[in-house]
């Protein structure tokens, strides 16, 4: 486990309110530098507010959201892109009527290393071949795998220090669901931060160092993930959800 | 249901080539293949909403080709969207109902004067749906908005929705996708009792394996719009060839 | 589908105070007020005649004023006195020359005339959505103005076309407003309402349950087109003369203000609509003139009612998007529930 | 003393708005002259405005208003037949005397009753004065005739023109249309170009928005021929607009208002620049002014602020010397007789080119 | 003159009416590219140009400066309109957002009349811009005016479609029009997109204001809404939001409007609009998405 002191990312007693739904009731968590975060629970528990929440689309009603020592609850969301967290949102989110060059290209926007990017995309083409084939093809028009991939490589573009994940394996060939978790694997091990939402919690302990279970709103459960991995607690965690 | 020599391209690319199959009646079959393979457009294909390029398409003994959709669901196909497609505005209760008029219509005239007729159709469109609500345990949503419900409930909504029009054949599009384990596994019992007390014929197409292999009777696998494979569960699992277009080797 | 017991009294009520107003006020009230009531009804008419495509249906026509126009002329026409006839239409057709309806008669061909001009124009057109079906119902009504122009046998051209006697009275208003709340109120909650209400929603998924979606369109399209004739009638009646310009744009922006301002998704948002803009537009053109008060002089500023309203307009639009009413009915608590409802709500009780 | 409440409609916004506007200054202004000069009956007279925003539903709500509400005792309104028609019904109903200062379509007394009066000349007596003019000053007996059909007034000045015209022998060899607004006539003046036949002169029956552009879009296609129309000619903007291309135009009006007016319309365009600043923008502006002179000689005659006795003082009106002509109403019609003014621009400047009352009128 | 040099003649038209209604249409749908917002302001910002330049000139500066401060006004005028009026409905239903911009046009059309009373102005075009060519004889003509106002058209072809499909601010309008807040997580700047998108559409209208000025000799505050229909039109004929589509959309209309007068006799061209429209709903009934985009299947 890296062994940074101060989080990257403090998130502490966040609540998000739409209208009269609670969606957030005070959940609190760290990602440290480098380190991989698994947010696991039951539909409509709040993981994708989370992630909503600290890439600026939601606002918080309270708590606060510390990200590399700076204060970022409630920025629009550009500033938060420039400060370094990249968010591959639910439903991909793609500009269908853009190619998938240019997705890309809007991907780099806020950087300014133009000779670097070109080479960021090499390497993204060694990560996800199928883009290069369909460089000129309009977004709308790919299969649901392909713009998984899509939408992985357009949050990779910024380079950003934490990565949001939102359910990448969603609608995703099992075959491409591994290579999608190979490619999140190599990404770990060039020292990328991430959170990840994923339903597939198998997969999601896998590649994790951490794991948070939420349940309608709050954190029930939080641990490593081999803690988690050979405990039912998750299981236990979730059906409270169910009821 | 059966289909032959089926083919649909988009400019150049052939998305569906050379199609078959035929399905049992009262039967789960499952169509499996990777990203970009043509399920959703063999979906599209049979129910109207795209034209085929090649191919027929016959359902009970009759070509479908060339109908509107709303013609072929009224013979009796019912399909479900990748990624939800409720009526947002209407309350839970209304989607379902504004599908289940579909067997039991009542006219702009019926409405106005509000005739004998109106009166039993409209209680018959109710009675239905407040038992598929029932079924799938929306009754307690039936006065939200569609708009509102937790994604898995919009899921099961949207099935709901689909069986109010009374189908000889269902077509499940992705149906788990964005489930979590513990309704995955629901969904599993509900599409065999769907089955059951329906008496219909599923077609899923899905991703998650551990689903399809649990539900499905039978599993045609496509890879690039072609079929590879057709076979039991068992078979599809151990085919080489399915294996390393789809499954991977894990 | 029986409501519960209090509606029928209501609904009595509510007829017996406007037929009281409208036989009582032109005696009571002067005749700025008759006719600032008879215009919001009459107004009231054609916002809902709209708000059927509009705001239920999803088809965002930009033509009714059309149909209006349509309407007005063809009842203008039948109901001309034959002596008349002659002198302001020598070149009618003869088998127009010799008769001339009375008032209910006239509006209802007019209505039925622009049903089935609604049946032609929507065939074709209820097939486009979105932006497409706004800009091509506007050509219609560019053709209808353009056909009233040059049809000057018919029409009179763009002179103006005069002779029609003044029957519009209150009663009469009321009457048709009646009608037409009727027969909106039933069809949009009713299943047939339900289905508009899902094509709006989503075509593909609406078609995919096996609604029709050019029929839904088509008969929301030719009802709505059906009482803007009637309207049309009412108006011509009312003006006495008109030409072909009273039926255009500024008449078309009037009511779509009217319309998206009350809330397009909801009947009794469109009644709210018409009165407070008809109310806000008749003060602040009587303020406009100028006026004294408490010793201080404002001078005249004509054209200032309208840099208000527009300012209200926004104002009210960022407050409430969806309009006053947004999809909301003003029921009192007085809506007709389904039995499937009352049964739920029984059980729960029980 | 309490004032005398005179109705005064106009459209001050909307289309009709450029005509009604300056109508409303000129009316304004003699009304104010009148209560420096005592007043009528010993009483000063107030005009009621109203704006009616160019909309017929507008108007009537205005009108009653003005019946009811202001219970005034007479209405002065309007620019445009369409207007007069939509206000009608109402006046005569309550038997209210009502002129309309700008409006010349002859028909309107007879559409509407006997409480209407105009104090303009009809469009069938100023269409007659251009066609005979053309006819026997210019010697044209061949006309190109291009009509704007999205106006009343241009419709009707151009129906009444082609019957005097044809009466009086000459030959419409071609007609052709736009519609109010139309900026381009490029494609109908190369038609005209691709005529076998030349013509002797061009009718064009317009409004002043439109005229400026259509004489310059002649001249730069090199077409030099005589235009000739009514009194929707008479703005500045025929000259400022056409510039050199206006030479060569002839239009019937009812005042001279250029260098060598008369010393009435002289003494007019002076008062009018100090109550508002600038010159009359077009003959509406006299109109409004002689119109409200006419009410209130009426009234005077009347004896007293009554309705119908100012109808009746004012059907017998006689010889009242106006800005824009002598006004006198036969008995019977309210259409007063009142010679035409044709105006012909030369170097860029306005002259009288001829005076006349017409030898055949077309029937109304 | 000879058929042929008719035909050129009425080419001639067609093509400087068109360039004049392209202009105007691009202006439209930059911002409908952008807000998917049809701006019924548009003509009133051409308005706010026109009247600029013609106040300016009649101060005694010269014509070009004068036209000038005139873009420079109207783009003015437009980023005021989005910051007041627009940005506070952004993310309110289509509909809302129509009711606002007629809203504004109608407070800005009211302001004008009060400012200016509504009596036309002319418009003092300098006289080089009147002078007219003669080819062939004086068979065909056309003038200054004309051949700036498509040397202006065309340029700003070439200059938008640079713009659109080769910057990075390109990119991300159309970006922004398709899905906001995805555009707002690739870290685009929204409310600087929008502004400067409403800056360069309202400097168009600017730009395409006066030239519309110059056309018709007068301005007046009431200017705005026949150029506003007619841009309305061409860019949906071409395909709402697409830069290319609104030009071609604009000569297709004005080359409609010019042979239907020019080929047909006057009885039946009286008839004009309702021919033009007609034909424009035929179009749309076998084109559906307008002339430059293909009928792409929809995509479930
Ligand atoms: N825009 C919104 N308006 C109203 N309620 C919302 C909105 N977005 C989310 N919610 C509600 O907030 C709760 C949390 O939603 P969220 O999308 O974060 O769940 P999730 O954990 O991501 O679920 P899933 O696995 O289905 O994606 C849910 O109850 C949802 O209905
Ligand atoms: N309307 C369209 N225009 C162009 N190409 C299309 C269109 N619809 C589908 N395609 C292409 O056809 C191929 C098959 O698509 P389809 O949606 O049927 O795949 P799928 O098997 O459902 O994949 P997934 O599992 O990702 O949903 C894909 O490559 C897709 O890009
Ligand atoms: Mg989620
Ligand atoms: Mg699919």
């Amino acid at each position: 486990m890296p062994e940074a002191a101060i989080p990257l990312l403090h998130i502490d007693s966040l609540e998000v309110r739409f209208g009269a739904v609670r969606a957030l009731k005070g959940v609190s968590m760290d990602v440290r530098q480098g380190e991989v975060v698994a947010l696991v629970g039951a539909n409509g528990a709040g993981k994708s507010t989370t992630l909503r929440t600290i890439s600026g689309l939601s606002r918080p009603r309270s708590g606060s959201i510390t990200f590399a020592g700076a204060s970022i609850g409630g920025r629009p969301p550009p500033q938060i892109v420039r400060l370094g967290i990249a968010h591959s949102p639910e439903g991909r989110r793609l500009f269908g009527a853009l190619t998938v060059a240019e997705n890309l290209r809007l991907g780099a926007c806020t950087r300014t290393d133009r000779a670097k990017i070109a080479a960021d995309t090499e390497r993204l083409f060694a990560l996800f071949p199928i883009l290069k084939q369909r460089w000129r093809q309009l977004a709308g028009t790919l299969s649901g795998g392909e713009q998984q991939q899509l939408a992985l490589a357009r949050a990779l573009m910024a380079k950003p220090r934490l990565l949001l994940l939102d359910e990448p394996s969603l609608g995703v060939a099992p075959l491409l669901v591994r290579q999608i978790f190979d490619a999140l694997g190599e990404l770990k091990r060039q020292g990328v931060t991430m959170l990840l939402v994923e339903q597939n919690i198998k997969l999601a302990l896998e590649l994790a160092d951490r794991a948070y279970v939420l349940r309608t709103g709050s954190v029930a459960l939080s641990g490593s993930s081999a803690e988690l991995r050979d405990s039912d607690r998750v299981a236990q965690a979730y059906l409270g959800a169910a009821e | 249901m059966r289909t032959r020599g089926l083919t649909k391209a988009f400019r150049g690319l052939v998305a569906l080539k050379d199609h078959a199959i035929e399905l049992r009646e009262r039967e789960i079959m499952g169509v499996i293949g990777p990203n970009g393979s043509g399920k959703s457009t063999f979906f599209n294909l049979i129910t109207g909403f795209s034209k085929p390029n090649a191919g027929q398409i016959e359902f009970r003994g009759r070509s479908i080709i060339g109908l509107r959709t709303e013609r072929i669901v009224s013979l009796g196909i019912a399909r479900t969207f990748q990624g939800s497609r409720l009526f947002p505005s209407l309350t839970v209760e209304d989607n379902v109902l504004a599908a289940a008029q579909l067997r039991h219509p009542v006219g702009p005239l019926d409405s106005v004067l509000r005739t004998a007729r109106y009166r039993t159709r409209v209680d018959k469109a109710e009675a239905i749906a407040e038992r598929l609500l029932d079924l799938m345990g929306l009754t307690a949503q039936a006065g939200r908005l569609a708009s509102q419900l937790p994604y898995g409930d919009q899921r099961r909504l949207e099935i709901a929705r689909a069986l109010a029009t009374e189908p000889a054949l269902l077509l499940l599009d992705e149906p788990a996708a964005g489930l979590d384990s513990n309704e995955t596994t629901a969904l599993v019992e509900l599409i065999r009792k769907i089955r059951d007390l329906f008496g219909v014929t599923v077609v899923v197409v899905e991703h998650d394996m551990d689903l399809i292999m649990a539900v499905c009777e039978r599993i045609q696998v496509l890879a690039t719009g072609e079929v590879i494979c057709v076979g039991t569960p068992e078979q599809v699992r151990n085919d080489p060839r399915v294996r390393e277009a789809y499954l991977g080797h894990a | 589908m029986s409501g519960d017991w209090r509606i029928p009294l209501v609904l009595l009520a509510v007829c017996v105070l406007a037929a009281a107003v409208a036989y009582g006020a032109p005696h009571v009230l002067s005749d700025y007020f008759v006719r600032i009531i008879l215009l919001i009804a009459l107004n009231s008419i054609l916002v809902l005649s709209l708000s059927l495509s509009n705001g239920f249906t999803g088809v965002f026509s930009l033509g009714h004023v059309g149909f209006i126009g349509a309407g007005a002329y063809v009842s203008g026409i039948l109901s001309i006195p034959v002596q008349q006839k002659m002198a302001l239409l020598p070149h009618l057709p003869s088998f127009l020359h010799w008769f001339s309806l009375p008032f209910l008669p006239a509006t209802v061909v007019a209505g039925l005339f622009t049903a089935i001009l609604a049946v032609i124009v929507g065939y074709p057109l209820m097939r486009l959505s979105g932006y497409f079906v706004s800009v091509a119902t506007m050509g219609f009504l560019i053709i209808v103005n353009v056909v009233l122009i040059n049809a000057s046998d018919f029409t009179r051209g763009a002179r103006t076309f005069t002779g029609v006697p003044l029957e519009t009275t209150l009663p009469w208003v009321f009457a048709w407003l009646g009608v037409t709340l009727f027969v909106l109120a039933r069809l949009v909650y009713s299943p047939f309402g339900r289905s508009m209400k899902a094509v709006r929603d989503d075509t593909i998924a609406a078609s995919a349950v096996g609604i029709g979606v050019l029929r839904a369109r088509l008969i929301a399209f030719v009802i709505g087109a059906f009482f803007s004739g009637v309207g049309g009638s009412l108006y011509a009646h009312y003006l006495g003369s008109f030409s072909p310009n009273t039926f255009y744009f500024a008449m078309m922006i009037n009511l779509i203000a009217m319309l998206v301002l009350g809330g397009m998704e909801s009947l009794t948002g469109a009644l709210v609509g018409v009165v407070c803009v008809s109310i806000l537009s008749e003060l602040l053109r009587s303020v406009e003139r100028g006026f004294t008060f408490a010793g201080i002089t404002v001078p005249a500023l004509f054209g200032a009612s309208q840099i208000v309203l527009g300012f209200v307009f926004i104002l009210i639009m960022i407050f409430r998007p969806k309009g006053i009413m947004g999809d909301r009915e003003l029921t009192f608590g007085l809506a007709a529930r389904s039995a499937r409802a009352r049964k739920r709500r029984e059980e729960q009780n029980a | 003393a309490d004032p005398i409440k005179i109705g005064y409609p106009a459209n001050l916004t909307g289309i009709q708005a450029s005509l009604d506007g300056p109508m409303l200054n000129g009316a304004k202004l003699a009304a104010s002259e009148i209560n420096d000069a005592g007043g009528v009956l010993g009483r000063p007279i107030e005009l009621v405005v109203y704006d009616s925003k160019s909309d017929a539903t507008t108007i009537s709500t205005v009108a009653s208003q003005l019946i009811d509400s202001d219970k005034v005792v007479g209405i002065i309104g309007f620019a445009d037949s369409d207007s007069v028609l939509a206000i009608g019904p109402q006046v005569q109903t309550a038997k209210i005397p009502f002129i309309t200062p700008g409006a010349t379509s002859p028909k309107l007394p007879s559409q509407i009753g006997d409480d209407i009066f105009l104090a303009a000349f009809g469009d069938n007596v100023q269409a007659a004065v251009g066609a005979e003019f053309a006819l026997n000053k210019l010697k044209a007996k061949t006309c190109y005739l291009l009509t704007d059909i999205g106006a009343e007034y241009t419709t009707l000045l151009s129906d009444y023109f082609v019957s005097a015209f044809e009466h009086g022998g000459g030959k419409i060899l071609e007609r052709d249309t736009y519609k109010t607004g139309d900026k381009t006539f490029t494609a109908q003046i190369a038609k005209l170009k691709a005529m076998p036949e030349k013509p002797d002169f061009i009718f064009s029956s317009s409004l002043a928005e439109e005229i400026g552009l259509i004489l310059k879009q002649l001249r730069q296609a090199g077409i030099t021929l005589p235009v000739v129309g009514g009194d929707g000619y008479d703005s500045p903007l025929l000259i400022e607009v056409g510039g050199e291309a206006a030479n060569d135009t002839y239009f019937t009006t009812h005042a001279f208002v250029g260098e060598g007016a008369s010393p009435k319309v002289k003494a007019f365009s002076e008062a009018y620049k100090k109550a508002t600043g600038k010159e009359p923008e077009n003959a509406f502006a006299p109109l409004g002014y002689d119109t409200v002179k006419l009410m209130a000689d009426a009234i005077k005659r009347a004896g007293e602020p009554d309705p119908a006795k100012i109808r009746d003082a004012l059907a017998a009106t006689s010889g009242l010397e106006g800005v824009t002509g002598t006004i006198t109403y036969r008995p019977g019609v309210s259409v007063p007789d009142k010679s035409v003014s044709v105006i012909g621009v030369k170097d860029g400047k306005l002259f009288l080119a001829d005076e006349a009352a017409p030898s055949f009128v077309a029937e109304p | 003159m000879s058929g042929f040099e008719y035909i050129v003649q009425q080419i001639v038209n067609a093509v400087s009416l068109g360039s004049l209604y392209a202009l105007v249409a691009v202006g439209l749908s930059i911002v409908f590219g952008v807000l998917r917002l049809t701006n019924f302001a548009h003509g009133d910002v051409m308005m706010v140009g026109a009247f600029t330049t013609v106040l300016l000139n009649a101060l005694g500066l010269p014509f070009v400066p004068a036209m000038a401060a005139g873009v420079v006004g109207a783009a003015l005028a437009g980023f005021l309109i989005e910051r007041i009026a627009y940005r506070p409905v952004r993310d309110a239903p289509d509909v809302t957002r129509l009711l606002t911009s007629l809203a504004v046009t109608y407070i800005l059309e009211n302001l004008g009349i009060l400012l200016f009373t509504s009596s036309p102005r002319n418009f003092p075009l300098p006289a080089i811009l009147n002078e007219s060519w003669q080819l062939s004889g004086g068979a065909i003509t056309f003038t200054n005016i004309n051949l700036l106002t498509i040397a202006l058209t065309f340029v700003s072809l070439l200059l938008l479609g640079w713009f659109i499909t080769r910057t990075t601010t390109g990119l991300g309008m159309r970006a922004a029009a398709e899905d906001m807040p995805a555009a707002q997580l690739v870290g685009l700047d929204v409310n600087r997109l929008i502004i400067v998108a409403f800056l360069v559409a309202s400097a168009y209208a600017g730009i395409a204001g006066v030239l519309w000025a110059a056309q018709a000799g007068v301005v007046q505050p009431q200017m705005g809404f026949t150029p506003l229909l007619k841009a309305f039109v061409a860019a949906i004929i071409g395909g709402f939001g697409s830069i290319a589509g609104a030009l071609l959309g604009g000569y297709v209309l004005g080359a409609l409007e010019i042979f239907i007068v020019a080929f047909l006799p006057s009885s039946v061209s009286s008839y004009r609009d309702a021919i033009v429209f007609s034909i424009l709903i035929a179009f749309l009934l076998v084109r559906p998405g307008g002339l430059l985009k293909p009928n792409r299947e929809i995509k479930l």
